[in-house]
């Protein structure tokens, strides 16, 4: 028997094994590193491999390839693009986790009891959630450039289960957090099991695993149409489940609240990007001769989720469960790019993904600067009159409002306007005259926000707005950065897109 | 036998697992409810692995084993967490976060 | 010809109405003067001009002056360019003269005022505005002067508008002149359609290759804006509310100039009313009701001034229907307008000095026997009743006289008609004037105790000598050789002899006229003399009476068909903008919201629920797939 | 360009110390004046004979969509800009106190002021689509916060209701705009070009959906019945120097977009939707006028005059004769200027006796002489009074109307009757009459405001006597406009001299 040594090209994957360090190293430093020192040392860690990673990712960024890992991924343009892209937001967001007022010192104790009580005052900080954190983004890094089934359903798998633990870690409403855990992993298994289950009838109709496979045999026409429709079907449940469309968005709202809100913004923004980049490289590649079969489905689902996502936040009373809405309605407006099926579609869904995940990165760390004396005040009703006490708070937040609704000269506007322009030209009229309607819909409570923060006077409690620590400062700076820029000078990234977004197969 | 059968038998199953998930309250019975259902996807790659006559299938099963035990981890450590802080595994009782 | 002074004849007047708002108190000391000055001066242009004009050739008499370019889009252009011709001499001479007299009168008339700079002000821009009305070589240029008047009547009206009845009055006036300028306006845009020209020149040059309709259409919508401006019916009812504003404003603008403008207006169209019968009857007939309309009114006014203003609306009537009957009236219709401008002017005076020595009383019923105590007034006044009713030799019989013996003449039974009404209105005049003669002057006094009745100052008396001057001479002027209707022959077609057989000889209609005149006065002297007068008029009165008292139920009629109706459709739209369309946008915004909540209600919080909507859509999508495959 | 000053004026505001209030006034006066004078440098320098556009600037922006910062202005856009430019210096003078009431400092309020006049000169001269709707939206951010935080009475709620209806109009106009960028793609290459995309070949119906979604914006923002209703709200609350840059220059936005989009853009289409357009402009007319009777409040009155005129301009552009397109311009010129005049004085009246109740009022004649005689004459222009401005526009739309749609301009012209009686209604009850009591001791004009409110009355006075300078610059565009679209004058039946 010949054992060949599997050609697994380091370079290429080296992003993905530099976070797996890091992340091991982490668990390490959990068992070898002083308390005192451990935040300091993971923060450093962490930072520095996903720094190591993103530098790494540029390096390697004109470089393809489908035969890394002996083509268990493939190493294209936007494949590195979403790596970018979780990278950089990962980034951002890795400032706003090391803030660690908002992770329980305890996650064992019990709500509410000494233990925990102890453990908060003796000032124990929760370094796990760095090592956690990191694996997370090793799985979010894998999954769009997986190029079979199984490295999909691993690369699902690796960024889901931290996600699980971490959304149980907020230190304040600890029982709501740990009900979103809850939440978020049973319906996550439940639709893993779905998305495996369609992942079976795939290969089921192709005879292989392989994304090129499955291609082939599309392409070919010989095997079972409904075993295929059925594969198809479940495995997008499956991804549908993960950028929260209706009706697989039920999750978002609940876990976004209850999660700790670093962690809501981290994952609201690396997750979509992630889920997102597996979806377009699933339909742009290995399903774009299926088309006629799913385009019809997924247009019913992006209009629902866009008007539904609207129309329920604008009864919101919590700004983060109506930031939940608003990424609900935003998955919406990306999977037109999903729907639009040409270069224009997927230039602009990155850049969509991108802009989209800054914001939201920026607006979860303003929220978690709006505190009173026990924790985070996400009851929107106090946070009237927030423009009179912090008004550059409130002005940033705006902001990214404003970019979520898609004005001019924001980052959104300009994602927006290429999605809807992508998904015309693919002839989806029926779909960007929706999103144009719901957009407006979507403004409404946007603004209803802004009103609200602006105009609005303040009720007699104490909400204030914490001084932001050095660390949220610079991942609201920067992501703030980014949005103007992006909208006002937006050509450097687009350019940047443009010669790279080629799927290979 | 036809191997058609299996995919029956794995479809029923599949099915039995996600009614399961729907109607049963208790948080432990409904996590076995998706193993169920992870087992039944994995029944169907057994067969397809037989019917397409290559072994990548089965190659797979053995992956969603792995997977799934992580998960069994994961799960029972949110799980019994929760029902240290409620004393309820009933997946109703968690019910704070809504609308 | 063309001329660089006419301008000044506009420039001046308003250079120094300008001066004298913008100047502010401290010009209180010379603004009459001032005001006074500027309108002399123009009269002293406007005689210079003419006497510039008796020195040309019949011919060559008019005179243009071009300022420059003032509207020019595609094939619209309309300069600013003035034309003195012999129509509009006639009134740049009257405009001037009558209003220098008044501002002169009004130096002392309105000495006791606070505001009188203001008042010379407006004084200055209405002649201003009143000169480029007739000096305007297009519609267009006469429509800003048309409009100027508006607004100076407005202000002048509203004067003491502190008084809220006043600055009614003055609204009223305002918008009511703004339905005949709709006439003015869309006259103006058929012929520049039809004709691509908006200038007295080149529509005359049109006018004949125009078809009949277009022709009648202009027309018509001329003399809906000569009855705004002039108060004819049925646009008549502003005048006499209009006597809110003081007395010289009365005797300059709402009689003298101002309310004429009509007539000028529908002179100055003979080339469009000349091929346009139906327009041409439409404006005899209206001139015939308004002049019946506003006797009988007179009839019965307490007030002198608005006894004064249903004189004025009749008197214009007349010359409304002289300016109907086409070439053979344009002339009388202008020089009934002279002479009524001389009497009326000096009548309204007149009865601002009684008001003047009477602590601002009009009811005639609180007068009485006051030949006593203003013996000029009373002699300026006198000539000048006698010219209105057309006693032979002042002004008013040869101009009237001329108006009923045309109208008469005008053929058929619309001749009779017309005659008959011109006469009987005739009758009228001499009744109602009698009337106001008799209750001011003469039998026994009816004033309170406060009151102590004087003679005016000789600022106020001597305008009104000059005017009665006027009202004896005038007519005898005029009609000398056909002086008048010789002199407009060029602007107005010329006069046909002959073309008509005259109904009555001219002296018969001349002693017809005057023995209804007699008839009138009888009555009067019968009425007001033999039995006394009441200081309360009389309750006990016919309903027809009453309804003569309430200006022939006018005002009812307005505000029953345009007032009422119209405030009923303001408050219902209001509410429509409100409830229904602003309604239909809330209602969107309500919804969005509405389904927004219900929607939200599907997230219970239990995660069965959630995974049952994965399983239900998982399903759908299942079905889905089936009934493609199918 | 001249765009850029005002910009520059709002940076260095922005570093302005907190307390400086009068200084943040001084500088943003400043600012604005060097930025009317260069405008007033530009209009010397304009040929204005020359129909193509000039002073093009073309750089590149966003090469991959093929968006360019592309500017560059016809006739039409010049008189607009310098409008634009005039007016902004004059609000501030107005309003030198006007932003102390309100959320934030001082110096924000003129910081969204400059911001704002940036804009407005950017929309008028953008002749890239893609810049131009960029502007086109984000000019609502300042206007909104301009009347939430600076107004009075509903504000948030009026501010909000301007928004989405500004944003429900834009979104349409983008689903257009995002169409034309396809098909300039499927034609040639994408581009944003003005002129690139008016020679774009479409089916009718494409352009007929194509030119709603554009006119229904610009519908709203001009604002045209039956999409009118959050203008009196607006204007009620926002201050009198927002609501002149509001109704005076930013709705204007929208009949400047019907003329240089709907228009050029759409050539068919306009045509086919023309009776319609000029139907709905009537209504307006009439409508807006009837509810401008019935106002109780002052603001809200003005409002309803607007949308009155509106439905002149608007009709006046559809109608698509040189005199009503040229008057259709002058006529978005006069209105800056007459509801300026009215809103900068309604505005000190309101100010000064604490109410907007127009029956608050009354006597101001005798108390306050010069402000009384500001306010008529601003009405005066309202009414379109012949010789003040406001009369040669209107006339000129309503005889260019009436050679092409008599019966539209007939009915229009009952509009003169009802505009005499909006107007002299608060004019009686405001200034004439009986001095209420609580008005005796009001103030008349200071200094400040009798230099502020001077410029304009004397162009409303100066231009209806001398309108040329105006329409020499106006005409040939306004030719230009429609005979791209093959439309000539009516000829006369009969020929005249």
């Amino acid at each position: 028997m010949i054992f060949n040594s599997p050609a697994l090209s380091y370079s290429l994957l080296a992003p993905i094994l530099i976070i797996l360090a890091g992340a091991l190293i982490g668990v390490l430093i959990e068992a070898f590193v002083g308390k005192a020192r451990r935040p300091v040392v993971q923060l450093s860690v962490a930072l520095g491999s996903l720094v190591l990673a993103l530098v790494q990712v540029i390096r390697i960024r004109n470089l393809s390839s489908t035969t890394a890992a002996m083509g268990s991924v493939v190493i294209d343009g936007p494949g590195l693009l979403f790596q970018c892209a979780i990278l950089i937001v990962a980034v951002i967001s890795i400032f706003l986790i090391a803030d660690q007022d908002n992770f329980t010192s305890s996650a064992a104790a019990l709500p509410g009891s000494d233990e925990e009580r102890q453990a908060t005052q003796s000032g124990t900080v929760l370094t796990e959630i760095y090592p956690l954190t990191l694996f997370a983004v090793a799985g979010m890094l894998l999954f769009p450039i997986a190029s079979d089934l199984i490295t999909l359903f691993v690369a699902l798998e690796v960024l889901s289960l931290p996600l699980y633990l971490m959304a149980g870690l907020s230190r304040h409403r600890r029982l709501a957090s740990q009900e979103a855990a809850l939440k978020y992993f049973l319906l996550g298994a439940f639709s893993s099991a779905f998305f495996l289950f369609g992942a079976a009838y795939l290969y089921g109709y192709a005879g292989t695993v392989s994304f090129a496979g499955i291609h082939a045999a599309l392409v070919g026409g010989t095997g079972n149409d409904v075993i295929l429709l059925l594969g198809i079907a479940f495995v997008a449940i499956g991804l549908l489940f993960k950028v929260g469309a209706v009706p697989f968005h039920a999750w978002s709202p609940d876990v976004y609240q209850g999660a700790p809100t670093p962690i809501t913004g981290f994952m609201a923004a690396a997750t979509k990007v992630a889920a997102f980049g597996a979806m377009l490289r699933l339909f742009y590649t290995v399903l774009a001769e299926a088309q006629w079969q799913w385009r019809p489905f997924f247009m019913v689902i992006a209009i629902i989720t866009m008007i539904f996502g609207s129309l329920v936040a604008i009864s919101q009373r919590d700004v983060k469960r109506m930031l939940a809405y608003s990424s609900i309605a935003h998955a919406g407006f990306l999977l037109t790019g999903v729907i639009a099926l040409n270069k224009a579609g997927l230039e602009a869904s990155i850049y969509y993904l991108f802009a989209y995940g800054v914001a939201t990165v920026g607006a979860f760390g303003i929220v978690t600067l709006v505190r009173d004396s026990s924790g985070e005040v996400s009851d929107l009703n106090r946070w009237a009159g927030l423009g009179k006490r912090s008004p550059w708070v409130a002005s940033a937040f705006a902001f990214f409002l404003l970019a979520f609704a898609g004005i001019p000269l924001t980052s959104g506007f300009i994602g927006k306007f290429a999605i809807f322009s992508a998904a015309y030209e693919s002839g989806a009229t029926a779909v960007v005259i929706v999103g144009v309607l719901s957009s407006v819909i979507a403004a409404f409570f946007y603004i209803r926000v802004i009103v609200l923060m602006f105009f609005t006077d303040a009720t007699e409690d104490g909400t204030s707005v914490v001084i932001p620590s050095i660390l949220t400062r610079l991942t609201i700076l920067i992501s703030l950065v980014i949005t103007v820029a992006l909208g006002v000078f937006p050509s450097p990234l687009l350019d940047f897109i443009k010669p790279l977004a080629i799927f290979i197969r | 036998m036809n191997s058609a059968n299996y995919l029956y038998l794995s479809a029923l199953l599949f099915t039995i697992g996600a009614v399961g998930v729907v109607i049963r309250r208790n948080a432990i019975v409904v996590f076995m409810c998706v193993e169920l259902m992870l087992n039944a996807a994995n029944l169907s790659f057994v067969t397809f692995s037989r019917i397409n006559g290559n072994l990548d299938g089965q190659i797979v099963a053995f992956f969603t084993m792995v997977v799934a035990a992580c998960e069994v981890v994961v799960g029972l450590a949110i799980i019994v967490t929760i029902y240290r802080s409620r004393r309820s595994a009933s997946v109703d009782d968690a019910n704070l976060l809504k609308r | 010809m063309t001329s660089n002074l006419i301008v000044y004849l506009i420039a001046i007047p308003l250079l120094s109405s300008a001066v004298l708002l913008l100047s502010g108190r401290k010009a209180n000391k010379w603004g009459h003067l001032l005001g006074t000055l500027a309108s002399a001066s123009s009269f002293g242009v406007g005689a210079y001009l003419f006497t510039q004009m008796l020195a040309q050739p019949t011919e060559e008499r008019a005179m243009t002056q071009k300022l420059f370019s003032w509207i020019n889009v595609g094939s619209f252009n309309v300069d600013a360019s003035l034309l003195l011709d012999q129509l509009s001499i006639c009134f740049v001479l009257l405009i001037t003269g009558v209003g220098t007299l008044i501002h002169i009168y009004s130096i002392s008339y309105m000495s006791h005022d606070l505001d009188r700079r203001r008042f010379f002000a407006y004084l200055n821009l209405f002649i201003a505005a009143m000169l480029l009305l007739v000096l305007g070589d297009s519609y267009l240029n006469l429509y800003v002067g048309w409009e100027g008047v508006g607004l100076a009547s407005y202000l002048l009206i509203g004067f003491w508008n502190q008084k809220p009845t006043y600055a009614t009055a003055a609204k009223k006036a305002f918008v009511m002149n703004r339905v005949g300028d709709l006439g003015l306006s869309l006259a103006i845009m058929i012929a520049f359609a039809s004709m691509g020209t908006v200038s007295f020149a080149g529509i005359e040059e049109a006018a004949p290759k125009a078809s009949t309709t277009t022709l009648t259409a202009i027309g018509i919508m001329l003399l809906i804006a000569a009855a705004g401006k002039s108060a004819q019916f049925p646009l008549q009812a502003w005048l006499g509310d209009a006597m809110a504003g003081p007395t010289p404003v009365s005797a300059l603008i709402h009689a003298a100039t101002m309310v004429t403008a009509g007539v000028y207006l529908i002179t100055r169209s003979n080339f469009i009313f000349d091929a346009a019968p139906t327009a041409q009857l439409l404006v005899v007939i209206v001139g015939a009701i308004t002049l019946l309309f506003g006797a009988i009114v007179g009839t019965a006014k307490d007030d002198i001034k608005k006894a004064l203003a249903a004189s004025t609306m009749s008197q214009i009537g007349y010359m409304i229907l002289a300016a109907g009957l086409g070439p053979v009236g344009y002339a009388f219709a202008i020089m009934h307008l002279l002479t009524h401008g001389f009497f009326k002017a000096g009548m309204f005076l007149g009865a601002g000095s009684v008001m003047h020595g009477m602590n601002d009383e009009v009811n005639m019923r609180k007068y009485g026997a006051l030949r006593k105590f203003m013996p000029i007034t009373f002699i300026t006044f006198g000539l000048g009743y006698l010219a209105i009713i057309g006693v032979p030799p002042f002004a008013g019989f040869y101009s009237k006289d001329m108006i009923i013996e045309t109208a008469l003449n005008a053929g058929g039974i619309k001749g009779i008609l017309l005659g008959s009404a011109a006469l009987f209105g005739a009758g009228l005049t001499a009744f109602y004037m009698t009337r106001v003669m008799i209750l001011t002057f003469t039998g026994t006094k009816r004033w309170d105790d406060e009151a102590h009745p004087h003679e005016s100052p000789i600022l106020m008396w001597l305008p009104m000598a000059i005017l009665a001057i006027g009202s004896v001479l005038s007519g005898f002027l005029f009609t000398r050789g056909d002086a008048l209707v010789h002199w407009l022959e060029p602007v107005v077609a010329p006069h046909e002899h002959g073309e008509h057989s005259e109904l009555l000889p001219p002296i018969v209609v001349s002693g017809l006229a005057l023995t209804i005149v007699l008839i009138g006065i009888s009555i009067a002297v019968m009425m007001y003399v033999r039995r006394p007068v009441a200081d309360v008029a009389p309750e006990n009165v016919s309903a027809l009476t009453k309804i003569v008292r309430q200006d022939l139920l006018q005002d009812v009629a307005n505000e029953a068909i345009f007032m009422r109706p119209g405030q009923a459709l303001t408050k219902s739209l209001v509410t429509i903008d409100e409830k229904v369309i602003d309604g239909a946008v809330h209602g969107v915004g309500a919804m969005a919201i509405g389904s927004g909540s219900e929607l939200r209600k599907t997230q219970t919080g239990y995660v069965r629920s959630y995974s049952a909507l994965i399983l239900v859509g998982a399903a759908a999508i299942v079905l889905g797939i089936w009934v493609i495959t199918q | 360009m001249t765009a850029l000053l005002p910009l520059i004026g709002a940076i260095l505001l922005a570093t302005l110390p907190k307390g400086a209030e009068l200084r943040a006034k001084q500088l943003a006066f400043g600012a604005t004046l060097v930025t009317a004078a260069s405008a007033i440098a530009m209009a010397v320098q304009f040929q204005r004979d020359n129909t193509d556009l000039q002073f093009v600037e073309v750089r590149s922006w966003i090469p991959s969509f093929g968006i360019n910062y592309a500017v560059g202005i016809d006739g039409i856009a010049l008189v607009l800009i310098l409008m634009s430019v005039i007016l902004a210096p004059i609000v501030i003078l107005a309003g030198w106190n006007e932003a102390q009431g309100g959320r934030w400092s001082v110096k924000t309020f003129y910081i969204l002021i400059l911001v704002l006049e940036t804009m407005m000169i950017g929309v008028f001269s953008a002749t890239d689509v893609f810049l131009f709707y960029v502007i086109f939206e984000a000019m609502l951010v300042p206007v909104y916060f301009l009347i939430g935080g600076y107004g009075t009475g509903e504000r948030s709620a009026a501010a909000v209701k301007f928004l989405l209806y500004s944003l429900f109009g834009g979104l349409l106009m983008l689903a257009s705009i995002i169409a034309l960028y396809v098909m300039s793609g499927d034609q040639g290459g994408h581009t944003f070009d003005l002129a690139k995309l008016a020679n774009l070949e479409m089916s009718s119906t494409t352009q007929n959906f194509l030119f709603l979604g554009f006119f229904i914006a610009f519908a709203i923002k001009a604002p045209l019945w039956p999409f009118h209703t959050w203008l009196p709200d607006a204007a009620q609350s926002a201050t009198p120097g927002t609501s002149v840059l509001l109704l005076g220059v930013l709705d204007k936005v929208g009949t400047f977009g019907m003329i240089r989009y709907c228009l050029t853009l759409f050539p068919e289409a306009s045509k086919t939707f023309t009776p319609v357009i000029i139907v709905l402009a009537v209504i307006s007319i009439i409508y807006g006028a009837i509810l401008a009777i019935g106002q109780k409040d002052l603001k809200r009155l003005i409002a309803f005059t607007s949308i009155s005129h509106f439905g002149f301009i608007t009709m006046g552009i559809f109608a698509m004769t040189s005199q009503s397109q040229s008057g259709a311009t002058l006529y978005m010129f006069n209105h800056g200027f007459s509801t300026a005049a009215l809103f900068i004085v309604g505005g000190w009246m309101i100010a000064r006796r604490g109410s907007s109740t127009i029956a608050d009022f009354g006597g101001l004649q005798r108390v306050t002489p010069v402000m009384a005689w500001c306010f008529f004459l601003a009405g005066m222009s309202s009414l379109a009074l012949p010789g003040l401005s406001s009369f040669v526009s209107e006339f000129l739309v309503l005889v260019g109307t009436y050679t092409r749609y008599p019966v539209a301009a007939i009915i229009a012209t009952v509009g003169i009757i009802l505009a005499a009686l909006y107007i002299l209604i608060p004019v009686q009850r405001a200034l004439h009459g009986p001095t209420t009591p609580g008005n005796e001791n009001l103030a008349d004009l200071n200094l400040r405001e009798k230099f502020a409110i001077a410029p304009v009355l004397a162009a409303i006075i100066a231009l209806g006597f001398y309108p040329a300078p105006l329409l020499n610059v106006i005409n040939p565009a306004a030719v230009h406009v429609n005979s791209q679209l093959g439309f000539t004058d009516p000829v006369p039946t009969v020929e005249g001299k």
